[in-house]
């Protein structure tokens, strides 16, 4: 049988927003003679097509959903390759004045308890869960008058937040991407309990036999590798002058 | 294909539940596509009759221009029209942004040239020497667009269910002008991508369930009214 | 009513209308005849502003309707009947109010009038676009009349139309016109229809005009051999009918008394017709069933294709044909004196 | 060629087709007439299947028509021209060509054949929407013609023709449908069209046929009072060209000659058509410009309407009108002797 | 406002700069597009055709389904592709999911009823007495079809622009099943999105653009094509 030259990448649009993942994969390609196929979708989306074996590997951020991916037998393994952080946007003026708030959750308290506007992304995607998180582990509730659920991507939430002058979570790399037409501003970050962590989860074989296995591997090791590394580290910082995201596998020699 | 069960099942169930955010998003979207409809068939069908029976410089150009505007991408327009309607936008003072009354200005501006299109098209079709005849009998401009419209109901029928039909099925405006906020300004449309992209398939078909049931019934409503009658 | 000046249009490589001069006067019946193609319908068509010409002027009610610019309240105040007229997807009854109800002024018993006048009264309620042929042409004729225009273009009206009550409209329309005090412009290929008509006629070909005069001056002394052979030849004479006893009128016509058999009432001003090849020229009064006998002097004989074209004076204006063989053994020649005969059967009364 | 039986269509409250037997032979000119709204139109519809009767069965080349299931051979078999034909978007020669291309057999020489028999080359290159009404009804003629159809409904084909050039097609359609083998059905509210083109008439009102049989029949003797009132009433006689001089053509009818200014020729068969009005009768025989005069016995007076109609034996029988005054100038009876007379221009010949 | 300017500028740059991206995704617009509106048309108008001029029971219903049809929503159609062409789908074997195939049976999807539904109205507003003239003459139901496809090309065509509109602003079903790939699926439509998605709100706009003005040539010459040797 001919080899399968396609894998299906099922991933975030956050990944694809920034366009890293073009630069990956055009490097990828002109290494390997592989085509990859990234489905840029919701988390949900994403995670369904690897349950339903419509995708060879996941590139996804929701560390609850994906354990549990990865129990149920649907991938093989699972692992945290990289990270960038989220941060928590408000108007410049802070009228909850979360800006001295101690932690994330603390942040999160006082956004409850001064009942000002809160856009949530309401999707149920890597964001939507962080942000549902950091609500239980502050125990609070969002003050249902003031939850906005927008049920969008992370461009078009925080472009919301903007224009209802509302405070929101968003992953750092899509605020910098955007920040040129806003007015919020960055009011709380670098919290432990704001780590975003994007994983790999090449789907099992076992399960789906269409599942291209071959193309997943070399693509797992491509993306876990020193090239990789170096281009993960690099990206962004001409555009934004910093580092959008940090490599944490510890690729072997 | 099991999605597609599954959803049948899921919108009987849905639609039984009476479930409040279900029930929100109906209201929601019969209050837009209506409203869209109607604000547009009340400006495309005399524009349209006027632009066809009226003789002026760059008509063609003019109908071009109109014909390409059903092709314009709702994304296009969604985004054209919240670059007006931000705050710090022209028309920011409206605060119509994320609410009802922008988003039916996002349908009704999709719908326009459909409708517009489509109607000059019929009007056009009419015999000239029905025209003439109209015209013989002394009808002024407004009358002879009434009783031609009696005539040719069938085609400016057409021009409407096609104008209702794509304003029922957008999903790129109303999503960008209305911001698919729950309860508020979340639809039918916006709700099967939301669920789609949740990853919930099932759910999103049967969303999409109702939403051709509701579009059956209107469509079987405005089918009756133009078959009815016909010439033959 | 109407003063035309040197229209032109060039609607085709072969078709040019070019009208020098045509007026028509206010309340006048005029009628265009001529052949199919002649241009009768493109003239209507530039009177009524659907055709533009590309020169000439028109008056109309006072105004060059070429350069008005309020067309509508001109259209208003006239009709324009199709050869082809188009109904709509209604009732008999509301295609004939549509005028008026246009016009802001539905005035059911006009209409139940028209209804009656074109005998569709029964169809009233049936669906305008499911008629015979004739019955359509019949609504749009109670349509055009209904909205009491003050000028009416008649474009073929009556072509649809059964024989027998076609001339028993003719004299309606007739009436109706000239008591309303409204000026038509009939169109026809029909001579006849246009003789029953009209006041004045005009014989039109390939988009000129050949002929303009009363019935009289066209029917019987057409200027040009192709106008004489579209329209053919009769004795017109004007009378009135004076006595009538079980439908044999006497019509007085100049200083005779001639016996016509029609249903036409006393008093009633007629044009009398009286084809030349009904009246036989004979040397000597005789008794014969025809009722119509006078002497008469031959005026003038001329060649007239197969026959003779003989015109004679008997009181009033008389043409005969007769056959070359009737002519040798009858030996006539011009200033003899004989006797015509015709029945009275074989006249035919047109009222006025 | 043609059975109806039992044909029955209700269309409206007030109309209801009723046909109880109609058998039209094989290659017949067969004609309809019949006032507005009688039902003509409604049967053409019928046999060529755009109207679905209620009950009844039609036999037309040899099959029910209405179980039939190949329509689409059948109708390439006829010819169907409306009373308002449309015409389609293009030029006058595609547009008549139109038939033969539809059945995958065009030809350049047949369209112009048909072209030129209704006078409309010169039109050939012409948009077919851009003519006027008598242009555009000729086209459909050349269009229905063109295919060499075994069988022709026309219906009322002749109405926008000018009058000159719709006697001259009449003779030449009836030469065509002769020629060719052709079965027509013919409809139309002229009696005169119906006379000149056709084998038999049906007189048709109100959904039925009144009459049915040769010219000759119809016009001289029919049976109801309603037909009579709608056709009116000549004398019809078959006769025979056998002498000609200088367009004067003496005629054998029966045993006896008539002399008649025709343009026909020498041994051509024809129709003689003498209106009743045009008969004079007198005791005696005398010298007049009217070339036929004969002997003739009266078979039957009879009051008819304003006059009385006298039929005559006269060596074929004969219709004359007679006033109520001249009948009794005269005293005629039943039985006398009298002397009838007729011009020759007053006669109308039609060839067979 | 600013956007829009700059939207313009850039388009301009875009264009001039002939930069590798945006011709593939050119490319692939105009594949995808036309072809889809010339498989929809030649489904579309001949079923049309027929369903007007045929007579069978329940056609009321089945019209009142085809317009319904043109208010599918884009995403459920996209969906509902996708759960077919899937590997694990009925269809998987077509491999037709992510391809520009895919994209292209989508699309016909969508256009379809527009195509269809339009089609059979400009059929029905055809003069009865037209159509029976047509089979007097000898006409079979083909030939019937192509006869009054010359009558009335103006109600046809602008069905097809309408058809043709709907698939070029479509973005939610070529989203799905085309996956908006670089280089392989990523249409107009989509890449809108994306930058929009990024923030790039004048490129979206650029983009737009540049649909735009490609829909208006194509505009352009079908209302001419339309609009010539109108009946007047
Ligand atoms: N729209 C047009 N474009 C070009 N030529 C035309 C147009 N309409 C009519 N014609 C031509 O102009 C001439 C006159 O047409 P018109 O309709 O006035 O004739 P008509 O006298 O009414 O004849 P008919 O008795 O047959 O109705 C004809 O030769 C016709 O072919
Ligand atoms: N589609 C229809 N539905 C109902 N009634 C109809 C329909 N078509 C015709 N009729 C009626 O049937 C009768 C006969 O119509 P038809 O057209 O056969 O008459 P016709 O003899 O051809 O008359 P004309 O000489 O006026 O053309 C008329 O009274 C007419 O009103
Ligand atoms: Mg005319
Ligand atoms: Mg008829």
């Amino acid at each position: 049988a001919q080899e399968n030259k396609i894998i299906i990448l099922a991933t975030t649009t956050s990944v694809q927003d920034t366009g890293l993942l073009d630069v990956l994969l055009e490097k990828f390609t002109t290494e390997t003679g592989y085509t990859v196929k990234p489905i840029a979708v919701g988390t949900g989306q994403a995670i369904k097509l690897g349950m339903n074996g419509e995708a060879d590997i996941l590139w996804v951020h929701s560390p609850d959903d994906e354990k549990k991916f990865v129990e149920e037998g649907y991938g093989i393994s699972r692992t945290t390759f990289m990270h960038n952080d989220f941060v928590l946007l408000g108007p410049a003026n802070d009228p909850a004045g979360v800006k001295t708030a101690k932690s994330i959750t603390n942040a999160f308290k006082i956004i409850s308890e001064k009942a000002v506007l809160f856009v949530s992304r309401g999707d149920q995607s890597g964001t939507h869960k962080k942000e549902l998180k950091i609500w239980k582990i502050a125990e609070r509730t969002p003050n249902k008058e003031k939850y906005v659920e927008v049920g969008q991507g992370m461009a078009a939430t925080v472009r919301i937040a903007d224009e209802k002058q509302a405070y929101c979570l968003a992953d750092r790399s899509s605020y910098l991407s955007l920040k040129k037409n806003l007015s919020l501003t960055i009011l709380f970050e670098n919290d432990k309990n704001l780590l975003n962590l994007y994983s790999l989860i090449p789907v099992n074989t076992q399960k789906f036999s269409k599942v291209n296995e071959k193309g997943a591997k070399i693509l797992l090791d491509f993306l876990l590798s020193a090239k990789t590394k170096e281009i993960v580290e690099n990206f962004g910082r001409e555009k934004y002058g910093q580092q959008l995201f940090f490599y944490d596998y510890e690729v072997k020699k | 294909m099991d999605f597609i069960f599954d959803g049948i099942k899921k919108a009987i169930e849905l639609i039984f539940s009476l479930d409040r955010d279900i029930l929100d998003i109906l209201r929601v979207s019969l209050l837009v596509s209506i409203s869209a409809t109607a604000i547009a068939v009340l400006i495309g069908v005399p524009s349209g009759a006027i632009i066809a029976i009226k003789k002026f410089p760059l008509k063609k150009i003019l109908i071009s221009l109109i014909n390409t505007g059903m092709g314009l991408p709702p994304v296009v327009i969604g985004l054209v029209i919240s670059l007006f309607l931000f705050r710090n936008g022209p028309f920011g003072f409206l605060q119509w942004l994320y609410t009802v009354k922008g988003m039916i200005l996002a349908q009704v501006i999709i719908a326009l040239p459909i409708i517009i299109g489509l109607t000059v098209a019929a009007f056009q079709s009419v015999d000239k020497k029905m025209y003439l005849q109209i015209i013989a009998l002394g009808a002024n401009t407004s009358q002879s667009i009434i009783i031609l419209l009696k005539e040719i109901r069938l085609s400016v029928l057409a021009a409407i269910i096609a104008g209702f039909g794509s304003i029922i099925s957008e999903v790129g405006a109303v999503m960008m002008v209305g911001g698919n906020i729950k309860s508020q300004t979340r639809v039918l449309t916006t709700a099967i991508v939301l669920e789609t992209n949740k990853g919930n398939f099932d759910f999103a078909i049967a969303i999409g369930l109702i939403l051709l049931v509701m579009s059956f019934i209107v469509n079987l409503t405005l089918t009756y009214i133009q078959q009815k009658n016909r010439r033959d | 009513m109407i003063e035309i000046n040197n229209l032109t249009l060039n609607l085709s490589k072969s078709f040019c209308l070019d009208i020098k001069s045509l007026h028509i006067q206010d309340k006048e019946i005029f009628s265009v005849i001529g052949p199919n193609g002649a241009g009768k319908t493109t003239l209507l068509n530039i009177l009524s502003l659907f055709e533009n010409p590309e020169t000439g002027r028109v008056i109309i009610f006072g105004k060059d309707i070429l350069k008005q610019n309020d067309v509508l309240s001109y259209r208003r105040r006239i009709s324009y009947v199709f050869s082809r007229p188009y109904l709509f997807n209604n009732t008999v009854e509301n295609n004939v109010a549509m005028p008026l109800r246009l016009r802001g002024k539905n005035s059911e018993s006009k209409v139940n009038e028209m209804l009656k006048l074109f005998k569709i009264e029964d169809l009233k309620h049936n669906n305008a676009l499911k008629l015979s042929q004739g019955q359509m042409h019949r609504v749009s004729l109670a349509r055009a009349f209904v909205s009491e225009p003050e000028l009416v273009f008649l474009d073929e009206p009556f072509l649809s139309l059964e024989r027998l009550y076609k001339e028993q409209l003719m004299t309606e329309i007739r009436k109706i016109i000239k008591n309303r005090g409204i000026t038509a412009l009939f169109v026809s290929q029909d001579q006849n229809e246009a003789l029953c008509l009209s006041d004045r006629i005009a014989v039109m070909k390939e988009g000129k005009i050949l002929e303009i005069g009363t019935p009289e001056q066209v029917f019987t002394s057409p200027s040009s051999k192709e106008a004489a052979d579209f329209i053919g030849i009769e004795t017109v004479a004007e009378g009135i009918i004076f006595k009538k006893e079980d439908n044999l009128c006497s019509v007085r016509v100049k200083s005779k008394v001639i016996q016509v058999i029609s249903e036409l009432n006393v008093n009633e001003e007629v044009i009398v017709l009286i084809r030349p090849q009904d009246v036989v020229v004979s040397k000597h009064k005789e008794k014969t069933s025809a009722r119509n006998v006078f002497k008469a002097i031959i005026i003038h004989i001329e060649s007239w294709g197969l026959e003779y074209k003989v015109r004679l004076d008997c009181g009033f204006d008389l043409l005969a044909f007769i056959t070359k063989q009737s002519m040798k053994s009858l030996k006539l020649k011009e200033k003899d004196e004989v006797f015509i005969s015709f029945k009275a059967t074989a006249i035919h009364l047109i009222k006025r």
